[in-house]
């Protein structure tokens, strides 16, 4: 057998992550959807459908994800619904915007909280994809796009 | 007469030379060697193959068919001699019955287009399995909206094989196509061709065949398997990219309009009406991949100098031993388990979804495939968003199998 | 403020370097050093394209966009890495606006199926000039076949050009397409772009350009351009054979349905329906030809290089010492001679008939084309079989031109 | 200048080539026409109309050709219309087979005449076909086909 070391793939699935994974939060449908959208990566399959309510006082009431994909993307998912709720669609957006930054490899002042347990996947270009797709998916269901997100 | 032979060399010593033929097996992935068992998707190239077509391009190149002069002449010899490897290493019995194509979708595009869309009329049913690769429904799907043709799928059972007593019935009930692979490429099933296809001509049905997950890993003869049609591409067969193959009877060939027009496929052009080239060149407009095409039969003589037969063999044993380690791992789901399969192996292990598997792996410099694997249907038959999927060449052997095995044990570990 | 520059290296020695990066340029033939002119036909391979292609083949290559590991993800990265390359190469404003095919034929045959098949209706026109090549003939006929549209021609002068006056009534008298080359191959006119695309589109006439002969030899701007569509090859610009370009806007791409079905091209695939995938995956179906983008991608990095503005400055003072050297031999007569010409002269030499030209010169290491170079109604016009035709690209010198007119000296004395 | 051996090149284009290319014999339309057939070459434009008028006595009795080509296609058209008067289609068809035989390089016991000055193409792989064109014409007006030959 070969040698190598594993803390690259501890990175990317860290406890967090798996944790997100196996039992993500807001799992399901939501009641009163106000936006919801899509998000569909060819690549490796995953998919999953979006909800968000959006109350009159613009805040995010509540959001809700269905759908199967791998760990990344579910955990992505499940700790995107986590950090939203109570924020208004333009944070969430300019979140989206800054984590989406970050996975990608560039600089952001914005504080990512939890968030930076997915920071893993910067050495994995082929999963970022996977982390950014729920992101995607809740930036095309704030601008109520027609066709579903997708990571390309 | 009683003669001793010298026992010939074992298979697996043997095909573990073919091995250095091909550079990249010596790459190191993540600081470990690679193992390569993705080559249902595309395989490796050898040395001869890399070479012929850079040897090609510094001694040989010009345009084909239309020049006087020494290169293009060379040219044209290096591609129609290609040609007449291919049409020998599928039993063509002719070589204007293979037509040069960017690929095995292009092929089947070709047969829908030309062969199928002037012939049906609304209503009319093709025949398809549920196994195909997207590359053998979405033509059948585009030529159904153009036409109002409609269609018909034959069934699989868990095993991952046709249903056969529904295919009968089906074929039986007034069918204007039949579209089929020869092997499936998310299962392995070796489809029953013979049956198939005579069944189909008792009813006067031609019939399509995917060729592309075979014809690198068995003797193939389009006469005796009696196709009218036979799709592959070089990729996938230690070739180029960008090169494929449609085998087509003459008496078809003949009577469909062109593909495509352009350069080459003419006798005569004037603006009030052309007149086309005879075959195979009817179907080949442009400049072709002719550096392709060189690749190609470099490709198929190192397929041949080592014996499709041997090729057959070393996988069919390295096939029993990959499922048979796989399904000692507890916790593995093996999807596809028809009896008769070809090196592909398609599985699931504990709830680890298959792209965090082929990450995994990865790391270790294992390539394996995970995803839909272009058959979505096959997917949702088996209700899964995917499957992890390891496939076989000549040059893998029981080394790469083990690790594999230690690289999916690992999985586990970090999946707790 | 007053500087001295040190002078540039002249043009002559400095592209005479390039020479040596072409490993097909050093062949014999025939017992003389190869004097090649004959790139319109097709362009000989820089090693650094050699080298790509191979060296993609050894280290980098496994499918594209489906897989997870290593191997396909460096494929992936080098095959879209090509695009971004291209698509700033020709200005195009999005990367998603450059889909890969297989050559311009097929550029133009997508243009024509999906484009404008479904908007045609019988009795709609489509205008062409007379200087087209066949590739850009053929696909309109076909279409107007399968439509009953009908085709308009621009006519040409003696010197080659086109008549710009019939061609503004023509376009202004409700043409449904306009599909036209940027450069004739058989004559070397370079055609009024600015001057027709801003007239068809006064008219509201979309524009297809055939750039099959301008891409190798000048600065082409798609957007500045400002056309709908611009094809080109790979293997006429130091790249390989089997893959080309369809630049295209998006507004349309977005509204065509496919040209070809098949894996890659899908979002999601069921036998009761499939939905397409973005731009400009849609409009590629299959395993694409990765290598030959690669080679394409390092072909374009090698001409920049250079610099385009050089290689055309080069390729200007050659052909006018080409076309100068030629019509001083007694008996020659020089088919077009437009004002605006780029890298191409066609000729023919007493009543010797351009096929034993080509022998006569092939024999001494010279290889010109002969023949109809794919535009018979060009040869219908002058009244010929075909010409003579030498090309030129940016490795050739003025010792090629004074070798080719020797040996026209040498086939004048064979025919007496 | 380099300098190299022409022979090959005379050898192609000897004097009696040279002569029937500059001056054919039988060329123009032929009266009475029984049997007629095209042959084109794509790769270099040769096209010819060979016309024929075989008898009652099974004998062919006048042979004409027209059209335009290189030196060798015509040479040969001219040739084979001097060769195959007063010859039996089936003789006709004999000598064509042997000389399409002896120019692509293979041996052949039939006494070929001053058809013997085609051999030169034999040198000259991508000529050949010219010197098999008007030949492979007259054998597709022997057999009536409807399609033109071509030498593909
Ligand atoms: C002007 C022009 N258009 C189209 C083509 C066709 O290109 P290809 O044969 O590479 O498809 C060519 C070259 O053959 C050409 O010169
Ligand atoms: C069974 C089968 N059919 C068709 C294809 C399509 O081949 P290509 O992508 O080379 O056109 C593939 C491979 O991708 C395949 O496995």
């Amino acid at each position: 057998m070969y040698k190598m070391s594993t803390d690259e793939l501890r990175e990317l699935y860290r406890e967090l992550i798996l944790d997100h994974a196996r039992s993500p939060r807001h799992f399901g449908k939501l009641p009163e959807v106000t936006h919801s959208a899509d998000g569909l990566n060819p690549l490796c399959g995953d998919k999953l459908k979006l909800y968000l309510r959006i109350g009159d006082d613009d805040r995010i009431q509540d959001a809700a994800f269905e759908g199967s994909g791998c760990a990344i993307s579910v955990a992505s998912a499940s700790l995107l619904t986590d950090t939203i709720i109570g924020m208004r669609p333009t944070e969430a957006q300019s979140f989206a915007g800054a984590l989406i930054h970050r996975l990608t490899g560039k600089q952001t002042n914005v504080e990512l909280g939890k968030l930076r347990a997915l920071e893993g996947v910067r050495e994995f270009p082929s999963r970022i994809k996977c982390a950014t797709l729920a992101w995607h998916a809740m930036n095309s269901a704030i601008r109520q796009d027609k066709v579903p997100a997708s990571t390309e | 007469m009683n003669q001793v032979l010298s026992k010939p060399p074992s298979m697996q010593a043997d095909l573990a030379a073919c091995r250095r033929d091909f550079p990249a097996l010596s790459l190191q992935i993540n600081g470990s060697p690679l193992v390569f068992l993705d080559s249902a998707a595309s395989s490796q190239q050898p040395n001869s193959v890399i070479d012929a077509v850079a040897n090609y391009h510094r001694n040989s190149h010009a345009n084909v068919h239309r020049g006087v002069h020494t290169l293009s002449h060379r040219a044209t010899e290096a591609y129609e001699g290609a040609r007449d490897v291919i049409a020998a290493f599928i039993g063509a019995g002719n070589r204007s019955e293979v037509i040069f194509t960017s690929g095995t979708t292009e092929s089947i595009n070709l047969v829908a287009q030309s062969f199928c869309r002037p012939m049906l009329a609304r209503g009319d049913t093709i025949l398809l399995t549920h196994l195909e690769h997207h590359s053998n429904i979405v033509p059948w799907q585009l030529l159904c909206d153009q036409t109002g043709a409609k269609l018909l799928v034959t069934p699989i059972d868990e095993t991952g094989s046709l249903d056969l007593a529904i295919f009968d019935k089906q074929i039986a009930g007034g069918v204007s196509m039949l579209a089929m692979a020869h092997v499936s490429n998310a299962l392995g099933t070796v489809l029953p061709l013979e049956h198939m296809i005579s069944r189909a001509h008792e009813h006067g049905v031609p019939v399509l065949v995917d060729g592309a997950q075979a014809v690198p890993h068995m003797d193939v003869d389009v006469k005796s398997l009696d196709c009218d049609f036979y799709a592959f591409s070089g990729h996938k067969m230690f070739g180029p990219t960008g090169i494929g193959i449609l085998y087509a009877r003459s008496e078809h060939l003949e009577r469909m309009p062109p593909y495509k027009g352009g350069g080459d496929m003419i006798l005569e052009v004037r603006f009030d009406g052309t007149t086309y080239n005879e075959l195979p060149y009817k179907f080949e407009a442009g400049t072709p991949n002719i550096s392709g095409a060189v690749g190609l039969g470099a490709a198929i003589n190192y397929m041949k100098s080592i014996g499709m037969d041997r090729i057959a063999a070393h996988e069919a044993d390295l096939l029993t031993y990959m499922t048979q380690r796989l399904s000692e791992i507890p916790g593995i789901r093996l999807i596809g388990t028809a009896k008769t399969k070809a090196s592909v192996q398609s599985f699931l292990l504990d709830d680890i979804h298959p792209h965090d598997l082929g990450t995994i792996l990865d790391h270790q410099g294992v390539a394996i495939r995970t995803g839909h694997h272009c058959a979505m249907p096959v997917m949702e038959f088996f209700g899964v968003p995917g499957t992890a999927r390891a496939s076989l060449a000549l040059y893998n052997n029981r080394d790469d199998i083990d690790r594999l095995v230690s690289s999916l044990t690992k999985a586990k570990e970090i999946f707790g």
